[in-house]
């Protein structure tokens, strides 16, 4: 029980990148391949500040008479992180835009339609 | 000159020949010139180098060492020293035979064809005088690279396919073979380099040794050894130089020299035959020999007969090597150089009856000998010469393999010879007999045809007095090939 | 909406307050949660939310693209910079400490500049962005 | 000293990056993308000798001591992969004036430069950091602007290519994310020395096992081993000729050099030996060579069948990884560094041609090497090398590897590589045949051979070639001081 | 007990949101939830003491990427996600599996939740919240690590965000060209 107790976060945490994941490969509009990959990275963000959490910690910002923080350090991996997310999205975003510009699609099988039906 | 720079020059004096010959494609004449030129300079340094190195001086140089051990080297030895001195004559000849031969005939693409040509003379003279296997692997990989042009020479589809034939089974069976007998042979002695009474002995197995002898055999695509031969025939589509070029002086030559000098100075001729390493490959090679023969009597088309005889006769040569007695060595050394000028008299007498006659049929070529005299004399000369009767230089080589045969108790072997050679006079004699006796089919007489221009004539006698010098005067091939198989 | 009257009293009154805020969670980031980067977010939503309303041509005009581009450039610059002129002060690259007279005060002196650094940055990248995403679509 | 020389290799272009989005002229950027390569290949150089005479350099980003700090941590390994990243640069860009100007529109090239700029300090920052975390940061900085490089190409596949290797990529990226986490978890430390140092105790923990494979798996996607290439022959194809120039000859390599690191100096050998992780490279070796060769046979275009010839040297590489003797991973850093130059050279001279008629399309192409005898000749002596023929780079990397196969008497692999050659004489012959052997069509009689701007880094690199394949006392020396850095234990 | 609670009643909305953007096909409605979905986690965040990251989420998360994700499909003017089943499902579904399975082996020796023996809370993370105020005089560990302990890391992801704004310029900068260039032209050597 105890070990449930202890590891039910990661491995919610682990459907959820599961599911991203799922969404990525799976799926063939390029919009939702994108989502799909922000959830992914938002729930690694979710592994990483699990194991950052200390039972009975405080946010890490020193203040008199705290004596338990949580891990300050995935905290700012995962900052570094999230803004890496944010931007491979919006690139990916613009491709996604430029691509429905120059295939009128953004659906990848109509799109390798286009391209080998040539 | 000291040795060594005479040594970079004799490889480097082709490239820039071809360099010259590029430079001058504008002008024909000037372009034919600078072929002769250094052709001729080839020659002499040949024969300057063979008489300094008779008289026993060292040629050995080192360009690089890309591997630890593993080196660009050039070292003069007898049987290196034989087969350039052989290519080097052969090249000043096939120049002169080129120049009628291509004008009378207007090919295209001239300058490639001479410049190429060059590139590869200057590939030869590399394998001739290489060091190492390594060494002797590069330029036997350029040569193949530097003839691919020449066989495709003509551009027409069955050139290209030629050409793809002659690509693929020549680089393939090296890459494929070749280097990996040459690897395994590092991995085991930790040498590659030729030196006398070999550097496998007590470091391989003996029941492994066949297996990397045949590794070489096979390897070495050049010796044409059936199964590996489907080259040669194809290759036949080239102009008649490129032929003689393939046949008699550089590429089938480059190959069973290869595979002698593997023989000698990679495997030592006692730890073959203290482990009777070849003894069953030595069937293969007697195998080629008939068939090849047989076959060649079935063809119709004077080139192709004249290639499945080369294909027979080179496996002499590597029937020679595999005997691996001394004689049989001398013998198959010598057979480098009898071969070589008996079957490019052959060719080019092929070529004039082409560039005169346009016929390629034998069955064709009834009393052409009244039209034209010489070329069949040149032609009857190098017959005898490939037989092997006496009065010309082939009788030697294969007296000397007979020896061979014999010394090893291989008395089988000696019969597979002396079928053979009944087998070339039945597919080589009847074509000039025929030609001088018989009359031309439908009794119509050749008075329109005359005979090949001067410089055809020219070259077809060199070679084909040679051919009988060479009975009277074996030295000094004898002599460097008897230093070859390691005797006095 | 953009001629929605309630609209643009409430944003006009709403636009400074954010901005307020910005610079609050820029320079407070020692102490409490934020720092450059969500300041710099929070900042351009102000002028998101500017050109929402008023249009995307007044809000290009709030600040010019090509300005845009150099304060991208800047806010790498300052921060790289600070890098550059520790070493020319005998520290490591980034390497505060030797900014001001003491440790401590180095370090605070040179958190405060990259923070303002990735201020700039981030404010004016996600302006680029947004203005990128917002002028494809118009004919 | 040294370790500011390490820095500034990074620091750089990095802050020229921006100076060259904000100059108003292509040439500007492209003048000043120029100096900074050129400085960083001085920087390279001086570092690589400086590592391989005194030791490995260290430097306190900061001032804070690892593992507190991020370190920078340069032995011969790194050393050497910056070298090569930064060399092929310093080349690639003269090649770039002309190249870019014809493919990318002229108000863009200051942003084509400032993105090439960032991407060159990221992979440069890949191969210096001693932090696994910013590895991590420094490999989206060059994903990220390649992403943007390759949509830059002048067909509409480049887009779609791009999106391709962005999904890929991330998805690469954030599998090394994981694995990162999961050994943080049990270390609690991101500095590699310090992971060296800790690991070893916790090395049977399943946690670590998992995080190993996701690594492994995360850079294996960046290096396009097969099976998870797919990204490359697509993006090589349809992304700027400069752009697949560069990428082609450094990014695989230090995708390649991140998993040598992780494999051989961060986790204990014992542990990896442990894993089935050799046979698996030994296996996706063998297979990524034989089915990318018989691929590159079949294609029409040439960048593409050069890109599908990648994926084959890849092969080899992975084939030297699986060995992990030490024989075998000298044979694989030989290679990563003469697969650089060849590659380099072959992809150059295809835009060469792309310059000329703007297409490489096998049926367009006909006949040209009779009219740009000098970029025919780069192809030829970068095909020979590419195939292994001695007196090339290719064939010392060839002899090394076999040689290693040999050691561990698999002779399979000994015959998949020489298949391997055979088929690239195949492919290789099939371009040489297209460009020489056949018939130019009217149009392209008046093709001219291409600028001296362009061929001139072509030839530098042509004859690279042919130089470390006659002395290779440089690679080979450094590939071995390099496995001994590397701590592979004797095959 | 209770923040236990709240952390359950969370991951389950999560995984709810989650599981619906993959079964959805509505391209608005998903973006809708995908915001929720950072919402959602940002709130995680603050449960589990990360109020920089949740902060951060929140304002990138269902800020930005939401508004950049509403953008394009605004753009691309498609709403509707083709129902692409056609796909065939148990490949990735397979991969997703081994990989999910591999992940949770790898949680089965990871230190329970919130466990303050766990490695990763001893080795380097104790040094920042003993001596940040000391050394940097800042209090908040997260900005004294980010921006100076580690902060070659955040130049890096300062980088990062200005490549980002390159690309978009280079991709989609500037008016929309009338014909997209070379999109056409060149078309008929690809096969």
């Amino acid at each position: 029980m105890d070990f449930i107790i202890g590891h039910y976060n990661y491995w919610i945490a682990i459907f959820l990148m599961m599911t991203g994941f799922y969404t990525v490969i799976s799926r063939g509009n390029l919009v939702k391949k994108i989502i799909g990959l922000n959830i992914f990275q938002v729930s690694v963000f979710l592994l990483y500040i699990s194991m950052s959490t200390v039972k009975g910690g405080a946010a890490p910002i020193i203040t008199e008479g705290v004596k338990l923080y949580s891990n300050p350090l995935p905290h700012v991996l995962i900052l570094t992180a999230i803004v890496v997310g944010v931007a491979t999205t919006a690139l990916g975003l613009a491709l996604v835009v430029r691509i429905k510009e120059a295939y009128g699609t953004i659906e990848e099988d109509e799109i390798h339609q286009q391209d080998h039906s040539l | 000159m000291s040795a060594s720079t005479l040594l970079v020059v004799t490889l480097l004096l082709p490239l820039l020949g071809a360099v010259g010959i590029i430079s001058a494609r504008r002008y024909p004449n000037v372009r034919e010139g600078v072929t002769l030129v250094t052709a001729s300079l080839v020659a002499m340094l040949m024969v300057v180098i063979a008489s300094r190195f008779l008289q026993g001086e060292e040629f050995s140089l080192s360009i690089a060492e890309p591997i630890p051990g593993i080196s660009i080297a050039f070292k003069i030895e007898p049987l290196g020293m034989l087969f350039a001195l052989v290519a080097g004559l052969l090249w000043i000849v096939t120049s002169i035979y080129a120049i009628g031969y291509m004008r009378s005939h207007n090919e295209k693409h001239q300058t490639r064809f001479y410049a190429a040509f060059a590139v590869a003379i200057s590939c030869t003279l590399g394998v001739a005088f290489s060091a190492n296997l390594f060494t002797l692997f590069l330029f036997y990989e350029l040569l193949s690279l530097s003839t691919y042009p020449l066989v495709t020479h003509t551009g027409t589809d069955a050139a290209k396919k030629a050409g793809r034939i002659y690509l693929g089974i020549l680089l393939g069976t090296s890459i494929g073979l070749l280097l990996l007998a040459i690897l395994i042979t590092w991995f085991v002695s930790g040498s590659v380099t030729f030196q006398q009474g070999g550097v496998l002995a007590g470091k391989l197995d003996p029941a492994w040794g066949g297996l990397l002898y045949a590794l070489f055999l096979f390897g070495i695509g050049k010796a044409a050894l059936m199964p590996v031969h489907r080259w040669l025939p194809a290759a036949m589509v080239a102009p008649t130089p490129v032929s003689a070029l393939l046949h008699a002086v550089a590429v089938v030559k480059a190959g069973v020299f290869t595979l002698l000098k593997v023989t000698i100075y990679i495997f030592g001729s006692d730890y073959i035959l203290g482990n009777d390493i070849t003894g069953v490959l030595i069937w293969v090679a007697a195998a080629t020999i008939l068939f090849a023969s047989l076959i060649a009597m079935t063809k119709d088309n004077l080139k192709a007969r004249l290639a499945y005889s080369t294909i027979s006769q080179l496996s002499y040569i590597a029937l020679g090597a595999m005997l691996a007695s001394k004689s049989g060595l001398i013998g198959a050394s010598m057979h480098i150089a009898m071969h070589a000028f008996a079957k490019i008299s052959l060719f080019f007498a092929a070529g004039a009856i082409l560039v005169m006659t346009h016929k390629k049929l034998i069955s064709e070529m009834d009393g052409l000998g009244r039209a034209m005299p010489v070329t069949f004399g040149v032609f009857l000369i190098g017959t005898l010469s490939i037989i092997g009767l006496p009065l010309f230089g082939g009788m030697w080589s294969k007296w000397y393999l007979g020896l061979g045969a014999v010394e090893t108790g291989q008395l089988l072997l000696l019969g597979v010879l002396m079928l053979s050679s009944l087998l070339n006079i039945a597919y080589l004699l009847p074509i000039p007999v025929r030609a001088f006796l018989s009359k031309p089919a439908g009794g119509r007489h050749y008075s329109e045809i005359r005979e090949a221009p001067k410089s055809i004539l020219l070259a077809m006698m060199i070679t084909s007095v040679t051919c009988i010098l060479l009975f009277f005067y074996p030295d000094p091939f004898y002599q460097l090939a008897s230093m070859a198989a390691g005797g006095p | 909406m953009t001629n929605n009257l309630i609209l643009r009293v409430v944003s006009k009154s709403l636009i400074p307050l954010i901005i307020v805020f910005a610079l609050y969670v820029q320079f407070h980031g020692d102490y409490g949660p934020g720092g450059g980067f969500q300041a710099g977010v929070i900042m351009s939503a102000a002028i998101i939310l500017y050109a929402l309303v008023f249009g995307l041509d007044a809000g290009e005009q709030v600040i010019p693209s090509t300005m845009l581009r150099i304060l991208a450039s800047l806010g790498v610059l300052i921060y790289a910079g600070v890098g550059v002129v520790t070493l020319f002060l005998g520290g490591n690259y980034l390497d505060y400490s030797v900014l001001g007279g003491t440790r401590v005060a180095g370090q605070h002196l040179g958190i405060l500049l990259v923070e303002l650094g990735v201020g700039m940055t981030v404010f004016s990248v996600m302006l680029i962005i947004f203005f990128a995403f917002a002028g494809r679509g118009r004919p | 000293m040294q370790g500011h020389l390490s820095l500034l290799l990074v620091i750089v272009p990095l802050i020229a990056a921006p100076v060259a989005a904000i100059l108003p002229r292509g040439r500007w950027s492209w003048a000043l993308a120029l100096m900074v390569a050129a400085i960083c290949a001085i920087l390279a150089g001086v570092q690589l000798w400086a590592v391989v005479h005194d030791g490995v350099i260290s430097y306190e980003l900061g001032g804070w001591a690892p593992p507190w700090g991020i370190e920078y941590r340069i032995d011969a390994v790194n050393a050497m992969v910056a070298m090569i990243v930064a060399g092929i640069a310093a080349i690639t860009l003269p090649y770039a004036l002309l190249s870019a100007e014809k493919e990318i529109p002229e108000h863009q090239l200051p942003l084509f430069y400032s993105a090439f700029l960032l991407c060159f300090a990221g992979l440069l920052g890949i191969t210096q950091t001693g932090d696994i975390f910013n590895l991590f940061v420094f490999l989206e900085i060059s994903s990220l602007s390649s992403y943007a490089l390759i949509s830059l190409g002048q067909k509409r596949q480049a887009l779609t290519s791009a999106y391709q290797y962005l999904i890929m990529g991330t998805l690469g990226a954030t599998f090394f994310l994981i694995g990162v986490g999961l050994i943080y978890s049990q270390t609690g430390t991101l500095n590699m020395m310090d992971l060296a140092l800790r690991l070893p105790e916790v090395s049977g923990l399943k946690t670590v096992h998992t995080g190993f494979a996701f690594i492994m798996i995360g850079f294996a996607l960046k290096l396009a081993l097969f099976p998870l290439h797919l990204w490359l022959p697509n993006a090589y194809t349809y992304a700027p000729t400069v752009i697949t120039v560069f990428l082609a000859a450094t990014a695989t390599k230090v995708a390649l050099y991140v998993i040598l690191r992780v494999l051989f100096s961060v986790f204990p050998l014992d542990f990896v030996s442990a894993t089935p992780t050799g046979d698996l490279f030994l296996l996706s070796g063998m297979a990524g060579v034989i089915s990318a060769s018989i691929y590159a046979i079949y294609q029409v275009d040439v960048k593409r069948l050069l890109a599908y010839s990648s994926v084959a040297q890849i092969g080899y590489m992975a084939l030297g990884i699986g060995f992990a003797s030490s024989l075998g991973v000298t044979a694989t850093i030989i290679h990563l560094f003469n697969h650089a130059l060849m590659k380099g050279a072959l992809f150059m001279a295809v835009g060469a041609i792309i310059y000329r008629i703007g297409s490489c399309h096998m049926d367009n192409i006909q006949g040209l090497g009779r009219q740009m005898p000098w970029t025919f000749g780069a192809i030829v002596i970068g095909g020979l090398s590419l195939i292994g023929v001695p007196g090339t780079a290719g064939f010392i990397s060839k002899w090394y590897l076999v040689l290693a196969a040999m050691e561990q008497q698999a002779w399979i692999v000994v015959a998949v590589i020489l298949i391997g050659s055979l088929l690239a004489v195949v492919y290789i012959g099939k371009i040489i045949e297209v460009l020489y052997f056949r018939a130019a069509t009217e149009t392209h009689l008046a093709v001219k051979e291409a600028p001296m701007l362009l061929l001139a880094p072509t030839w530098v690199l042509v004859i690279a070639n042919i130089y470390f394949g006659l002395n290779t006392e440089l690679t080979v020396g450094i590939a071995q001081r390099a496995v001994q850095v590397l701590g592979v234990t004797p095959g | 007990m209770i923040d236990v609670f709240i952390d359950v009643i969370l991951l389950a909305f999560l995984a709810i949101t989650a599981v619906s953007i993959v079964r959805m096909t509505n391209l608005f409605a998903i973006i809708m939830l995908f915001g929720i979905f950072s919402f959602l986690s940002a709130a995680m965040f603050v449960v589990m003491d990360a109020v920089d990251v949740a902060f951060t989420e929140a304002a990138v998360g269902a800020g930005i990427s939401t508004v950049l994700m509403l953008a394009t499909i605004a753009l691309t003017r498609d709403h509707h996600e083709k129902a692409s089943v056609s796909h065939r499902p148990w490949l990735p579904l397979t991969v997703v599996i081994v990989t999910g399975a591999a992940l949770v082996y790898g949680t089965l020796d990871i230190p329970g939740f919130g466990d303050p023996e766990a490695p990763a809370q001893m080795h380097v993370a104790p040094y920042y919240i003993e001596r940040s105020v000391a050394e940097t005089g800042v209090p908040n560990v997260v900005t004294a690590v980010l921006a100076s302990y580690r902060g070659f890391d955040t130049l890096g992801e300062v980088i990062v965000v200005f490549t980002a704004g390159i690309a978009v310029m280079l991709l989609i900068g500037g008016r929309r060209r009338k014909s997209n260039a070379g999109s056409n032209e060149g078309d008929e050597n690809d096969k």
